[in-house]
């Protein structure tokens, strides 16, 4: 592997716009709520500002060296997520770091931040992160089943694994996106965004008020600063994930942002509407209907 | 002597020194309050060097104040209004946090039971620093209608430095509202300092403290 | 040469001199009595060897006439080996009686003398009356030896012996008289040669002459009369009865078969094989000692019997089986009665005495491990050639109730080993040890290695590298009483040696035998290292661990299918006796060793069909099967995947090895669980390439499937750290199971990279939570937490444990993911994967419970002074990582050289590399690169932090929000047991024990069939004699229908 | 007459094995052994029997050029003399047997004699 | 209901023996076997007269050790077994009449029993015939005068000379003559002489002698622990 300057610097740049993009994205969303509930809603720089002052408050604690690492784990994932993906099609070097995996490579860094995450909030020594951890990864587990048989549907129909493949065979016109060649994957994949992206109904994992906010109830100033800034990544790449997957990805930064909004945007439309589900139930919920869309894509495929 | 015996009645056998026996036969001595609990004394932390930058940060920390959502008496039953759409606090940069590590404003609202108290001092103590104090109502402030109460402490400054007193039997949201808009006011001016204040004086609140709270029993600050 | 037949003159002139003998000097009677013996055995001995080096055999007549006209005795080959035997057993039987004999007086002793020498006469007899006579002097004597010790038992036992061969003898009368009518001669070859089966009074008459002697056999169920005889006669006598009188009937019908026609082969077949599976099963439920050394006796005697009916099938290989399992019968059960007889204790649970002299634990397992046909024993050979060529003669259902018979004698006399080897000991009072019973129980002792080491010399096929490394084992048991170390050092230096002067030559010639034998002398080596760690003795340890580790070398290096089951045995026995050492392990070594017996079965049946294709035992010659595929690939995976855990057949693993030593757990998974892969990997290469093969991988694939889903769920449900990790086992090795029944290159690859990996991280995570366990105390991770402070090495190895584990880049396990992709994707096993992929998302949930719990969370107080794992772990710990970090950063350096090895078997289709920049079929994945991007990435955000953070205050467990309150006891504080418990409601019914209950249900059948069953035996000597009257006639029309 | 004393043989043995298994008390059993056994005596005699013929002793009446003519078959007889003694060993011991177990129990009813089972 | 059990298998037992009955035909010609016994040549090898002797004592002499073996066992078993049992006896007294009738017929008896074990090779009779007979003599003995001093060790050497010199005989045969057992050994003598049959009357006489003791010691020790209680 040849260290290549350029790369680099595309790969930062496209990541504080990614960063950035995140944060406004998740104040859109708050506003969103908030004119649904006739409130005004926070202005739409206060994530910005939040972060700010996670990252400036003066005191803090430490558990112990895990405390650490876990969120530097937990945004090494998404930062990770991010340099594996392709962000826009056509340009070689927005592709970011995508040559050095496929799409198995993404499923599995997904992994990477949530363990690290884990056990920095279990060294935490609290008991609601405990918790909300054994929720969170009880929840995590079946929302990939569907996602995994979608997945599985996209590579027996594009014949490959490489996402970059993947996105690349759905240029062309609108036509050629998964979501109308495969729709019953998309549906399944949809699905399972909506846990993965932890929104009502799916939040037991949080459940602010009865286990503050879950894993990272110990986590405050900087700590909570970096969590933070790798949600907004996060929250990006990951449906930037399926934009490539479903929706013939970006040719852009305009349609990038456009569909990674839409996106977004369908979680927190599903969030609004619907009420908590507590976990048994989440879990058994996705072993139905998502997970019968998902082996009948594959059937449909075979 | 009854002194020394009502000490003990309040005392949690939970924290008492116990004798333990460890896998390999060892046996010693566990003293949950020292062992359990972190001794260190607060400290003062300087304000950032550079004036811009501190200003900067002020104004951040302003417009970002997470409310402790703690229900010490009668007026927290005021703080809910405020996220709904008729006060709308989010307006302000105003957010509740379920938990004291997360942070910045902690409202005391109403009344302050000897037993609360204790819960009160713990909390502050674990919030990060900057952090302020709201003290809402009058009973907060000077003891208002339970002034010669028993059990029920009269002034919160003398116990934890007080940033905003908004007073009232009951203070409205809209009062509350006021509170917050002075208190960004202070830390813009750079006047949010209360934290380190606690920490200078840090011996004569916790003598405070430990003067009207008998059944102690937990490390001296709260980390 | 003496003639034969002056070991009557010697044994009757000897009877009769001894009454000259002053009746006060006993010791001078039984003394002469043994010489007399020994006189006997040196005729019939020096016969036998006479006969060996080439004599001729000789017959003798009496009286100066031919037979018919007068009696005839003949000495062969035959007969000199079981005179000599029969004569050596009543030697040293005679010298552990010594005591009793004495004081019995000069009339016990010219009984016990004339036993022997009318033993002698009714092998060597070839006249029928002649024969009824001696048979009557045998049980007569043997009514008498019963008395010996005079018990209210012994008494009814001599009363119900004497009314059923009372029986016996007058049905055996009758036939001979009968067929002295209508052949007119008694002579027994005339009698064969006169046919007079022909006609119908002939056939009765017949008919009497053999079952008569097959009840002398003791036939099921007219046996309870001989039960009883075993349970209440003096052991000695039971030795006698069983080794030596046993020996001489079975012989009897052997010669006298021939005057039946060939159905009768078939009728004592079936009897033998009824005798042989009922009085086992019946022996399941029975807990005195020497009543189930008599189920034991009988059953054996069936198989004989069995043996003996298929000789039709067997041909020349007849007295070949026959001799050896004889042989192992007859040194086995003599050497259990005599222990029984020294250690005087009646129910099987006390037998825990042993372990007051070990040395007698020892013997009592080599002649248990002798009787089921373990390596190196005789009985080993016998099975194998029994079963091999009943496969040819395609006798399926002989080789069925054969196996079946045997694995239920396993129940019991394994259940009954470990009774031994683990119940407590320190109530039961020492063992007397008298000389005299002591020497004749070593001779056998040591006599049945020899006589095993011998046999395998003469069978073809085995090399003699085969046994060589097992001379370690009683050098080791040698050295026994040194301390650990030195110990440990041989140990260590001894797997190295074998592994230095074996891997190297493989590396070039064979690649898959490179990596196993890494794998197993490598991880040998690790793992023995951590043995470094214990103090004291370790009494009995090296011997076992070192004689698994010459299992697997020698399944390595099998050319043949007979050196194979060979090293598969040994593997089997000394992993049994690693697991059991355990503090609760005694039900676990119980289950896994009737699983594995099982299993050994299913591979001697299929090794036996598909040599029956064949006729070679080349392990190469299995590819040449063309008909019966699907039985014997079926037979031979369900062999291999009981020790691979598959489900249906894991419910041993958990047991074992959560309760195994803390070094023993990584030996038995990380290692021996691999040998079921490799024996799987060699079947399939061999016969993996013919539809019916793949039709069955398809369902293997499932299987393995399943098995992963199954094994993951339920360790996420555990509370006992190493039982989940003995979970997460199982389920790896469903996913090696899946990955090798894909049959495909890519699958393979994937399942020698779930191998490799699955052997680097289970070890790692096995050997450092044994060490914690070591240092805790406990197994259950909801009593441990927050060791990160206590342990920080072994917190570090168990996070990098389950990074590898989890299949998270950038360590290696991600390249058996990856690779696993792409394989699903080419065998269009998308479902399967799916599942596959599932439970590979629940291994989070235990990985994270496993590492929270125990270095996570909160402290607890009694752990708060533990130190960390001792560094005799952490060495082969941090080896272990090593090989992790080297993997993972370099992964073409071993996917490499792997791809081109399964290549020999499944040729290349997409896999290329460029540098380390793997591309498959569907995907491409570099794995040098992910890890330095991610070690880039991962280094700048921890600088970050630390920056910013940089003046965090370090503060101690309580020191938590906690709803404004402070936690008051760390176990109240730590969450961990139940940890999962929203999703055990959601999918808790999948991990429903059922298969535990399945077996479970079983067992209890099996148990209730022999408690009902076995209340057969009333204990009334008339109802016994009814049933030897039943037997009879149930005969009689079973021949004329 | 042959046929007789085979018949009555078989009836005896029969007879024999009536008594051996549904009398209880262990004396009988023993005398169904030794009727058990006399009835085999029998039969071995009347297989022996040729008929018109004598015993297989030469003396006056029996010439011993002509013997082979003359004698019925000397064989089963010289058996029966073994089964005889045989016979009598076998009952002699089981008196004994029958001794030991009245001296244990105080009772001859064989159903006591269960100790041993299963 | 047992017993119908018990019947029903007696019947089956009948008709398991109805077979040898239906193919017995009676005897009409000496089989092969018995008419080598009888053919001159051959009895004049033995040179017994009564044929059955001639089988039990030479022919078939190893069934004959056998038997005498047996009554060795049954003996020896009594004696080890009951040995240990000496219980007060009581007995009733006998009659004068019974007495003195035993005093006169005892030495008789026991010279019909030697008699008959003598001439075992030429008139029916023999060892056991004899033994018997001799033991009767001892029972009758035992019966009358319960008291007498019954010298058991007597018997004894009687019994293993006796046996002793059965093998022995039969040994020198195996050494010297054709065979074990060979009554060749002795010289044949004249056919129908009480010294003919070479070693038969030697061995039938020791036999008999030995049968004798050995049932007398069984007898004394069965009488040695009986009790008229």
């Amino acid at each position: 592997m040849d260290f290549d300057l350029k790369r680099l610097g595309f790969t930062l740049l496209g990541l504080l716009i990614v960063l950035n993009w995140g944060m406004l994205m998740s104040a859109i969303m708050r506003k969103v709520g908030a004119r649904v509930a006739r409130r005004y809603g926070i202005p739409w720089y206060q994530p910005w500002i939040d972060l700010v002052k996670n990252y400036a408050l003066r005191s803090q604690i430490t558990h112990g060296i895990m405390f650490y690492l876990g969120p530097v784990f937990r945004i090494s994932g998404g930062v990770g997520l991010f340099l594996f993906m392709p962000m826009i099609i056509g340009s070689e070097l927005w592709m970011n770091y995508s040559f050095q995996g496929d799409l198995v490579l993404l499923m599995y860094f997904q992994f990477f931040g949530m363990l690290g995450m884990a056990l920095g909030a279990g060294e935490g020594g609290h008991p609601n992160s405990a918790i909300g951890i054994s929720r969170g990864l009880s929840q995590f587990t079946v929302i990939e089943v569907p996602m995994t048989l979608a997945i599985i549907s996209l590579a027996i129909q594009y014949d490959t694994l490489s996402l970059v493949d993947i996105v690349k065979a759905q240029q062309g016109g609108f036509q050629n996106w998964t979501v109308w060649t495969n729709p019953v994957a998309t549906i399944a994949g949809m699905l399972a965004l909506l846990g993965a992206l932890s929104h009502s109904p799916f939040n037991l994992v949080k459940a602010p008020n009865e286990i503050p906010i879950g894993p990272p109830t110990e986590y405050h100033g900087a700590f909570l600063g970096v969590l933070r800034t790798n949600a907004a990544i996060l929250h990006v790449v990951e449906a930037a994930l399926f934009m490539n997957l479903f929706f013939g990805g970006a040719t852009n930064w305009f349609e990038f942002i456009l569909k990674t909004f839409l996106i977004y945007f369908w979680s927190v439309f599903v969030g609004v509407v619907f009420p908590r589900f507590r976990i048994e139930q989440s879990v058994a919920w996705f072993l139905k209907i998502p997970l019968v869309f998902g082996i009948l894509a594959i059937i449909l495929y075979m | 002597m009854s002194e020394e015996k009502n000490i003990n009645k309040f005392e949690n056998p939970d924290y008492a020194k116990r004798e333990v026996t460890g896998p390999d036969g060892e046996v010693f001595i566990v003293d949950p309050i020292k062992d359990y609990f972190s001794d260190e004394r607060p400290q003062v932390y300087l304000p950032n060097s550079i004036p811009v930058v501190e200003k900067f940060l002020n104004w951040a920390r302003a417009e970002s104040l997470w409310v402790l959502g703690f229900g010490t008496g009668c007026g927290s039953i005021e703080i809910p209004p405020l996220m709904t759409p008729r006060f709308d606090a989010f307006r302000f940069g105003v957010q509740s946090r379920p938990t004291p590590r997360q942070s910045n404003v902690f409202i005391i609202s109403g009344y302050l039971a000897v037993k609360t108290l204790k819960r009160v001092i713990r909390s502050y103590e674990q919030m990060p620093n900057p952090k302020y104090v709201l003290a809402l109502g009058s009973c907060t402030i000077n003891g208002g209608m339970y002034f010669d109460s028993y059990n029920t402490i009269n002034r919160l400054d003398q116990y934890m430095p007080v940033d905003v007193y908004v007073a009232g039997c009951m203070p409205r949201p809209e009062a509350l509202l006021a509170g917050f808009n002075k208190l960004k006011e202070l830390i813009k001016d750079g006047k949010g300092e209360k934290a380190n204040e606690y920490a200078e004086n840090f011996d004569w609140y916790k003598a405070n403290q430990k003067k009207i709270i008998k059944d102690w029993n937990m490390p001296d600050y709260n980390w | 040469m003496i003639s034969p037949i002056h070991i009557i003159t010697i044994g009757l002139g000897g009877a009769f001199a001894l009454g000259f003998v002053s009746k006060k000097a006993k010791a001078l009677t039984t003394s002469l009595m043994l010489v007399a013996i020994a006189l006997m055995g040196t005729i019939s001995g020096s016969w036998l060897f006479e006969l060996l080096s080439g004599g001729t055999e000789t017959m003798v007549y009496t009286a100066g006439f031919k037979p018919p006209y007068s009696i005839n005795l003949l000495m062969g080959l035959n007969e000199a080996l079981l005179t000599t035997m029969i004569n050596f057993v009543g030697l040293l039987g005679g010298i552990y009686l010594f005591g009793n004999l004495k004081k019995a007086g000069s009339h016990a002793v010219m009984v016990f003398l004339v036993f022997i020498m009318g033993l002698n006469v009714i092998v060597m007899t070839r006249d029928a009356f002649n024969l009824f006579v001696f048979m009557e002097v045998v049980s007569i004597a043997t009514a008498g030896l019963i008395l010996l010790t005079e018990t209210g038992k012994s008494v009814q036992a001599g009363f119900k012996y004497m009314m059923a061969t009372g029986i016996v003898a007058g049905i055996f009368l009758l036939g001979v008289i009968f067929a002295y009518y209508f052949s007119g001669s008694l002579n027994i070859d005339d009698l064969a040669a006169a046919n007079i089966t022909a006609i119908k009074g002939g056939a009765v008459a017949v008919m009497m002459i053999l079952v008569a002697l097959v009840l002398e056999l003791k036939p099921f169920p007219a046996n309870g009369w001989a039960l009883d005889v075993y349970e209440a006669s003096d052991p000695g006598v039971a030795a006698l009865i069983s080794a030596a009188s046993a020996t001489a009937f079975y012989y009897v019908l052997f010669k006298v078969i021939s005057i039946g026609n060939a159905d009768w082969y078939n009728i004592i077949a079936i009897a033998g094989m009824i005798t042989f599976v009922g009085s086992n099963l019946f022996g399941v439920k029975q807990d005195k000692a020497r009543r189930l050394l008599g189920y034991s006796s009988v059953g054996q005697l069936g198989l004989l019997m069995a043996i003996l009916g298929l000789k039709p099938y067997l041909g020349d290989k007849l007295e070949f089986i026959a001799i050896t399992i004889l042989v192992s019968h007859y040194l086995a059960k003599a050497g259990l009665f005599w222990l029984a007889g020294i250690i005087e204790q009646e129910n099987i649970k006390d037998w825990a005495i042993l372990r007051r002299k070990p040395i007698f634990l020892v013997l009592f397992g080599t002649f248990v491990f002798a009787l089921i046909g373990f390596p190196p024993f005789p009985s080993f050979y016998g099975k194998w050639e029994l079963i091999l060529a009943l496969s040819s003669a395609g006798q399926y259902y002989a080789i069925a109730f054969i196996l079946i018979g045997s694995f239920l004698e396993g129940i019991y006399l394994f259940r009954w080993l470990g009774y031994a080897i683990k119940l407590d000991y320190t109530k039961l009072p020492e063992i007397k040890i008298e000389w005299n019973k002591v020497i004749p129980v070593a001779i056998f002792g040591v006599l049945i290695y020899v006589i095993g080491a011998y046999t395998g010399t003469q069978m073809s096929g085995l090399d003699s590298l085969c046994y060589g490394p097992l001379l370690m084992i009683p050098f080791l048991y040698a050295i026994d009483s040194l301390k650990v170390p030195i110990k440990n050092t041989i140990a260590i230096l001894g797997v190295a040696t074998f592994a230095a002067r074996v891997l190297p030559g493989l590396y070039e010639t064979d690649m898959l035998r490179f990596i196993f034998t890494f794998i197993f002398l490598v991880g040998g080596i690790l793992t023995l290292i951590a043995g470094y760690a214990y103090k004291g003795k370790r009494e009995g340890f090296y011997p076992v661990a070192l004689l698994m580790f010459v299992g697997l070398a020698l399944i390595i290096r099998a050319s043949n299918t007979l050196e194979f089951f060979y090293g598969w045995e040994i593997m089997t026995a000394g992993s049994y006796f690693l697991i059991i050492r355990g503090k609760k392990s005694m039900p676990h070594g119980l289950s896994y060793m009737l699983f594995s017996i099982a299993g050994a079965y299913a591979l001697l049946a299929g090794f036996g069909l598909s040599f029956a294709e064949t006729p070679s035992i080349e392990i190469s010659s299995l590819s040449a099967i063309t008909s019966n595929i699907t039985i014997i690939f079926s037979l031979l995976a369900i062999g291999f995947m009981t020790k691979t855990a598959s489900l249906g057949l894991h419910i041993w693993l958990p047991g074992a090895h959560a309760e195994a030593e803390s070094d023993v757990s990584p030996m038995v998974s990380a290692i021996l669980l691999k040998a079921g892969v490799f024996g799987l990997m060699i079947l399939m290469i061999a016969m993996g390439h013919s539809p019916e093969a793949t039709n069955i991988g398809y369902v293997l694939g499932w299987l393995g499937a399943i098995t992963a889903l199954v094994g993951n769920l339920a360790a996420a449900f555990q509370e006992d750290a190493k039982r989940l990790l003995a979970y997460s086992s199982i389920s790896q090795l469903g996913y090696i199971l899946f990955a090798l029944a894909m049959m495909s290159h890519l699958g393979w690859m994937t399942a020698m990279v779930y191998s490799i990996n699955h052997f680097l991280y289970k070890a790692i995570l096995f050997l450092t939570i044994g060490a914690v366990v070591m240092r805790v105390g406990t197994h259950y991770m909801y009593k441990m937490g927050g060791l990160i402070k206590n342990m920080p090495m072994a917190f570090v190895a168990v996070m990098i444990g389950i990074i590898a584990l989890s299949g998270v880049p950038p360590l290696s396990g991600f390249a058996g993911k990856w690779l696993f992709y792409n394989a699903v994707l080419d065998v269009q096993w998308y479902f399967q994967g799916a599942i596959v992929f599932f439970s590979g998302i629940i291994a989070f949930l235990y990985l994270f419970k496993l590492i929270y719990s125990v270095f996570l969370g909160q402290l607890k107080d009694n752990l708060r002074h533990v130190k960390d794992i001792s560094i005799w772990f952490a060495i082969p710990i941090y080896t272990l990582i090593l090989g992790i970090m080297i993997f993972s950063a370099k992964p073409e350096w071993v996917l490499q050289p792997l791809g081109d090895m399964v290549s020999q078997w499944y040729p290349n289709s997409a896999l290329s590399w460029d540098g380390g920049l793997a591309t498959g079929p569907y995907g491409y994945w570099n794995g040098t690169g992910v890890m330095i991007t991610v070690g880039i990435m991962f280094m700048a955000l921890l600088g970050w932090l630390l920056l910013v953070s940089r003046k965090a205050v370090k503060v101690k467990q309580f020191n938590i929000v906690y709803s404004a309150e402070a936690p008051q006891r760390p176990e109240t504080t730590h969450v961990s047991y139940n940890m999962f418990a929203g999703y055990n409601k959601a999918l808790g019914w999948l991990v429903a024990p059922k298969i535990t209950e399945f077996w479970d249900t079983m067992t209890d059948w099996v148990h209730s069939v022999a408690h009902y069953g076995r209340q057969l035996y009333s204990g009334n000597g008339q109802v016994y004699v009814t049933y030897v009257v039943a037997y009879i006639l149930a005969i009689y029309f079973t021949m004329i229908f | 007459m042959e046929y007789v004393a085979l018949t009555v043989g078989f009836i005896v043995i029969m007879a024999g094995l009536w008594a051996i298994m549904t009398r209880k008390n262990i004396i009988r059993i023993i005398i169904g052994f030794s009727i058990f056994d006399t009835g085999l005596h029998i039969v071995m005699v009347a297989l022996a029997y040729v008929k018109g013929r004598t015993a297989p002793i030469l003396d006056n009446t029996v010439a011993l050029d002509d013997a082979v003519n003359l004698i019925v078959d000397p064989v089963p007889q010289a058996l029966v003399l073994t089964a005889i003694v045989i016979g009598l060993g076998v009952t002699a011991l089981m008196l004994i047997f029958a001794m030991k177990l009245h001296r244990e129990k105080k009772t001859l009813d064989i159903r006591s004699f269960k100790d041993l089972k299963w | 209901m047992k017993n119908i059990f018990i019947i029903i298998i007696i019947a089956a037992f009948g008709v398991m023996l109805y077979p040898l009955f239906e193919d017995f035909s009676g005897n009409d010609e000496l089989s092969e076997l018995a008419s080598f016994y009888a053919q001159k040549e051959n009895v004049e090898k033995v040179n017994s007269a009564n044929l059955v002797t001639a089988v039990v004592v030479t022919y078939r002499g190893l069934d004959t050790l056998g038997e005498v073996t047996i009554l060795f066992l049954a003996a020896a078993i009594i004696a080890f077994s009951l040995r240990k049992h000496s219980v007060e006896r009581d007995l009733r007294r006998n009659s004068e009449i019974f007495k003195t009738a035993s005093k006169v017929l005892i030495p008789i008896i026991m010279m019909v029993g030697v008699y008959i074990f003598m001439n075992g090779h030429l008139s029916p009779g023999g060892g056991f015939q004899g033994g018997a007979v001799l033991a009767s003599a001892v029972i009758l003995m035992l019966l009358a005068f319960p008291n007498i001093p019954f010298n058991s060790k007597l018997f004894a050497y009687t019994e293993s000379i006796s046996g002793l010199v059965f093998v022995g005989l039969a040994a020198i045969g195996a050494l010297i003559g054709s065979g074990y057992l060979d009554n060749a050994i002795l010289p044949l003598g004249t056919f129908g002489e009480l010294l003919s049959a070479g070693a038969i009357p030697v061995i039938y006489s020791f036999v008999g002698l030995k049968v004798g003791a050995e049932l007398s010691n069984i007898l004394n020790e069965f009488q040695s622990v009986q009790s008229d209680n």
